[in-house]
């Protein structure tokens, strides 16, 4: 069902921002259920579960949205998007908050794979993949780290050998998140080992589900199990399925990279739902409930903890103009995303150790028959993966040092050598 | 490491090293865990006969320490079980142990504390007001007197081991004062609800006490004179579980530092980056600061010297903060590894966790310490 | 670097930086500061001609943004204020000037403002008690009416630029409620003690009231009803501050950074360090973060939107603590160079230390924020 | 005079700690002045103090000590000192509390050239020099680092050419404190220029004031003026002064820096004095009076700020005694020294971050009629010189991870090279 207000548009042919804005505000009530109607159970908006059922949620989501005419935002319409701006999705996502949207395919569908898929794919793999995508009936996921690399991605040992008109993969993936409920991976292997590093990958477009392809999931600290590790034996992948150039891996796997830290940091333009950043989100009212509940609100100490992280989320979404405007002008590089990358990393991680001390014993334990106070001790626990997932920040920081300030690079032990020369440790 | 061990004290750390690597290693912890289990009883009546829980008793009192510094003593222990995140009730059955031995009239408990020094029974010290920490004001529950004895009413909450414990050393406010009632578990109006812990096996509990009759003879030490002994209670308490983060974060140190060798990246071990190398020199000279105030808190305890409280507090402002931060870090060093179910980094960081919170959080010791400086 | 400038503010941007780095750069500080001076009175009254006090004034009133957005373009002048730790009241000023021409009647104060406009005089805001941050509860003083005037009694402290200054806006009780009023430096009963200052050549001074009388024209606005323009100007001051510790934070950045490509330890230049090139990558996330957060302030103010106070402590909160940390880590990577007089980084130390305690610490920020919040 | 308590040896003739200190307890009020009875200008305590009286003060209560028989307490009877051990010195420190003491001559010349004298030195060195200090007729100076080195002390270019019998020496020399009231100096300098760095170095003991020796005092941001940097113009320094080797200074500059660490951290046998750590000191004090002052005395924030670097000051005098403790039993190697210096350099720096916190506005400002609250603030401009002094805290993490750990060395550009081949920087 698509939104009765008309259309508005200018001189090129593109309906306004506010035009835009006022046909999501009809129909963005009439087509998605508020946050707060939610059976408290239901969890499809928090990427915690993972529940089958939350997949076919998302998925069922992503049509009505497709339907709706509020689907692929910022992608060209040649390939199922509507070809608007980064303004749009941003008035979309003001007009959207607090209410139910497939938020589990942004990362890494819509802001990592679709892009990456959009700068280097072949135009069949955009048509296919991108629409398909963009209709929800296709999940995307990254076939990036291995078990024995992890920040060193070119590093992969993951062995794709020509046959003919195929390739047969051998060897490991991991922390591919979602990988058992996703359809198609961009997947990273080594096609030559007498180049350096670098030069011996290629990226394969493969399907998730096939022969020779085993899935388990990791189990993480805080109980989720979205992450998995993918184990390939013999699997055979078209030469269709190769993404840029057969040896030109890395070069795929940069954009990758480069669309990662903008979705980790909070600046992709494909990014579809509401924003946590620069308002006074649910995580400040949660500190809020938890002084009142322990009677530490009159307290300055406490007071100060949930002022200073309520400035940090406040400051993040500040941090997130400022660079999205630095990067649109060009007086930031591309590799500014690191900034917000390394920001969210941070602010997470001092959050997190923030409410601990504000829950103080609570946060030890809970009663089956109260509040789960236990959950902010848990979280906690887990804190390190807000500095981990989508590139660690000591990542970030070699980037923003190299790369944006121009320091030196770090010695890599493994340039320029011949990839079966090279040491590994475990 | 300890550096100034006497020969007993070695062979106490050894005995306790090796037996709970044999009878508690990680995967038993995992599988306790599972079964929703918090200790195992024999395992726990095994430990008592290396001393467990007896080093703070006199031995007129069937206790007896290995080097006649039994605070110093269990704090060796409780480093062990800081290594290996180990379950059982060392903390509280020995600072209940210590209460019971001390108190004016002891031989009333002499049965109870004869089977904590046996490990045949378990008992636990209840004296926070739910959802608080350390405050014994506010954590004292009512005593009323009635005919030769009390009855009590009120909540406690956050006891350790209390779902495990056979008895309970109740903190209450007699007409007199601050006192403490050794109270059955089955005693007619006691109800204890075991709460979901952030540790692997270290239970906490709420216990509820609806008009609970108990005998003067309950009473440990004097009717309103308790307030001393629990101030010792709780130094004995906090020493040992700083001597638990020493060891925790010494065991963490220990493999991440190997990780740190074995882990290569870019052609390069972990252990050659500047940075890494740098922030394991942070961790490593927290580490050891730690030691350092952890020992010189547990001789004052052991001295029982006017600054024990203050030094006690000193210690945990710093190991409930350090022993965390390190063991996040290392985490961060393990990668998307660390935050994993399978890798046991986080049952350290458990431990950790808890101790952070329990026994006064570094906020709530940091203010102890501007009460004892008289700010 | 400020991403999103009109023309005009570019404009604005350019002559004040060439113009400061001419009249005052850091050895005319030096000299200055030798001297026991604040500032050049000639080289003010210049930069009043480039628009240094008439921008947050508007134009009907005789003054005049250059974007239409008068509290932005003042940034802009407190970020080139800040690169160059330049002397002279831009702040008191700016946020005297604003009080005078926003206030009801304010065509009683034209004179003076048109003095402070065109640099000739200048004045500076009293409003804390001794001893005390930012508080304006605390900070009147007694206006006590007699006749068809009021006697004013009391004493500030921390004036910015009080030892400077020809009038004084200040914050007074009278019994209508919070209220301001222009009394001149000579008034009867008014003294003036400055004070030794941190910083090179922003002065601070006691002001002594004693029996000040003065009519009721003095007045700025009506009687009692002052704190809506009393917070208005506490967010200029504030905002302006923030402008000021992002050059300050944005300098040092730019020379440290060229030191460490310049100077070599062990054969190879600073910046090949990973652990020095890790702390550069932070501190410029600080800075860029800085920088975002008083932009985002800056708009807040200038639109005087609802959530202005709120944005202006959050900025102040954060770029008051990270720009001392950044200055000092900067310090830090130049060595023992960096604790001399001689190296010019302690005069950005100074601006910026200055800077986080007055008008509000980042501490006081915070509990202004938890107000906000209702917490 | 000496002290009439007589003194009670054990059966190798030596005092016992007990006997000595109660001799001290005896001799130390008679001789010495209370520190609280001293005119407030007079300022011989504290180090800041550049004035030429101050060292003349301290060199005539250096010989008090001596007459009194309790200088040198550590060092050997041969050399003129007592031969005791250091916890004969760390009673009398604790019975010297509260009284005036020869401070400024603990650091270098006590703890670090005298017992680098001692493990290096000629025995004409030793019998002369030692002797003298002891007797507070020579000051000790370090000419170590230089204006374009910094951290890296074996990169010295100041060069000593042998000519017969004498060296001749030109460069500069930087960061030697109190060298223009000094009388020998440590000085490194080149001598083979072929030879990698640290193998062309030569250690010599040289006359501070002589022809072709010109002083410049820096001053510095707190207004201190101690440190000095030293122009050499063909200095003549006679072969006899070289200690250890020709070609082997970096050996003795080796020594130097670890008694360097141990003394900055606060680990040294030969300090002589009260000692600051793990005690509630003055700094306590003052910070509790800060608070009362700014009336923030009952605000939990403020205490809990107090309370912290109070615990900082206890855990350091504990940390002191651990790591004495393990390099004395051989359980820590000899740079774990470096462990105290990094915990100094840090503690320092956040006890200054407090005291400016607690001060609040008062920190920036001071009345000519009142206290002067703007020495917080100095205080705080001048904070880093704890991270920097005697070593930077950057160094002491480098010799931790690699000394103690044993990881990797840090790659240096220099290394192996002939020293007429490396690049410097400015």
């Amino acid at each position: 069902m698509t939104a009765t207000t008309t259309a508005v548009s200018d001189a090129t042919g593109m309906e306004s921002v506010d035009s835009f804005r006022l046909r999501a505000r009809e129909w963005i009530p009439a087509n998605l259920r508020r946050l707060a109607d939610l059976p408290a159970d239901e969890g499809a908006q928090r990427n915690v579960s993972s529940d089958e059922s939350a997949w076919q949620r998302a998925r069922a989501l992503q049509r009505t949205l497709y339907e709706g005419g509020f689907a692929g935002i910022c992608y060209p319409k040649e390939y199922g998007g509507l070809g608007l701006t980064s303004a749009h999705q941003r008035a979309f996502n003001e007009e959207v908050a607090g209410h139910e949207m497939p938020m589990r395919l942004n990362v890494p569908t819509f802001t990592i794979c679709g892009p990456t898929i959009l700068d280097m794919g072949s135009e069949e793999h955009k048509r296919e993949h991108l629409a398909a995508a963009i209709r929800g009936d296709e999940v995307l996921v990254q076939f990036l780290s291995e078990p024995g690399s992890g920040s060193d991605l070119a590093g992969a040992t993951t062995r794709a050998e020509r046959d003919g008109d195929v390739f047969v993969l051998n060897g490991s993936k991991i922390w591919s998140s979602g990988a058992y409920a996703a359809d198609y991976a961009l997947c990273l292997a080594r096609t030559d080992w007498d180049a350096p590093k670098h030069r011996g990958l290629t990226m394969f477009l493969m399907k998730v589900h096939q022969p020779g392809v085993h899935i388990e999931r990791i189990k993480q600290v805080n109980g989720g199990d979205e992450f998995c590790q993918e184990f390939f034996d013999d699997v055979v992948v078209p030469a269709s399925a190769v993404v840029g150039e057969v040896g030109g891996g890395w070069a795929v796997a940069s954009r990758q990279l480069f669309h990662e830290r903008n979705a980790v940091g909070g600046g992709s333009p494909y990014f579809s739902g509401a924003r946590a950043e620069g308002r006074r989100g649910t995580e400040t009212d949660a500190l809020i409930d938890l002084v009142r509940r322990t009677g530490r609100a009159d307290d300055p100490y406490a007071r100060e903890l949930i002022a200073e992280a309520h400035a940090l989320g406040v400051i993040h979404g500040h941090l997130v103009d400022r660079v999205t405007a630095g990067m649109r002008t060009q007086k930031m590089p591309p590799t500014a995303g690191s900034l917000i990358r390394l920001f969210h990393g941070e602010s997470a991680t001092r959050q997190a150790e923030i409410a601990l001390e504000l829950a103080g014993p609570a946060a030890a334990m809970s009663a089956p028959d109260g509040p789960d106070t236990r959950e902010v001790g848990v979280s906690f626990l887990f804190r390190q993966a807000t500095q981990l997932g989508g590139g660690s920040t000591e990542m970030a920081r070699n980037i923003i040092s190299e790369r944006i300030l121009g320091m030196a690079r770090e010695y890599a032990a493994d340039r320029d050598v011949p990839f079966n020369q090279v040491r590994h440790g475990r | 490491m300890r550096f100034e061990l006497t020969a007993d004290q070695r062979l106490l750390q050894t005995a306790t090293a090796d037996y709970l690597e044999k009878s508690a290693p990680l995967g038993v912890i995992r599988a306790l865990h599972d079964e929703g289990r918090t200790f195992d009883r024999d395992t726990w009546r095994r430990g008592a006969e290396l001393g467990w829980t007896s080093l703070v008793v006199p031995e007129e009192t069937g206790g007896g320490s290995v080097s006649g510094e039994g605070v110093v003593d269990a704090t060796v222990i409780a480093e062990q079980f800081g290594r290996g995140c180990a379950p059982g009730p060392l903390a509280v059955v020995n600072v209940v142990a210590a209460a019971l031995a001390e108190a004016a009239g002891a031989d009333r408990h002499a049965g109870l504390l004869g089977r904590l020094l046996d490990g045949s029974m378990v008992a636990a010290w209840a004296c926070c007001a739910p959802g608080r920490g350390w405050d014994p004001e506010a954590g004292a529950i009512e005593a009323r007197p009635d005919g030769d004895g009390y009855v009590l009413d009120g909540t406690h909450d956050g006891v350790e081991h209390g779902g495990d414990a056979d008895a309970f050393l109740v903190l209450a406010h007699t007409p007199e004062g601050l006192s403490q009632f050794v109270v059955e578990r089955d005693a007619d109006g006691v109800s204890v609800l075991p709460l979901e812990s952030l540790d692997m096996v270290r239970g906490f509990a709420r216990v509820d006490y609806a008009g609970v009759r108990v005998p003067a003879t309950a009473l440990v030490g004097a009717a309103g004179g308790a307030a001393a002994a629990v101030e010792r209670q709780f130094q004995l308490a906090v020493v040992l579980q700083c001597a638990e983060l020493v060891g925790v974060v010494e065991r963490v140190l220990e493999f991440t530092r190997q990780w740190m060798f074995d882990r290569y990246s870019f052609g390069r071990p972990l252990a050659s980056y500047q940075e890494l190398k740098h922030r394991m020199a942070d961790m490593t000279l927290w580490s050891e600061s730690g030691q350092a105030t952890m020992a010189a808190a547990a001789r004052a305890v052991q001295e029982r010297r006017a600054d024990a409280g203050e030094l006690v507090s000193v210690a945990k402002s710093y190991l409930g903060q350090r022993a965390t931060d390190i063991i996040q870090d290392c985490v961060q060093l393990h990668g998307g590894l660390g935050v994993t179910w399978e890798h046991d980094i986080h049952i350290y960081l458990r431990r950790a966790t808890v101790n952070r919170l329990m026994w006064g959080t570094p906020s709530a010791h940091r203010r102890r310490i501007a009460d004892l400086l008289n700010v």
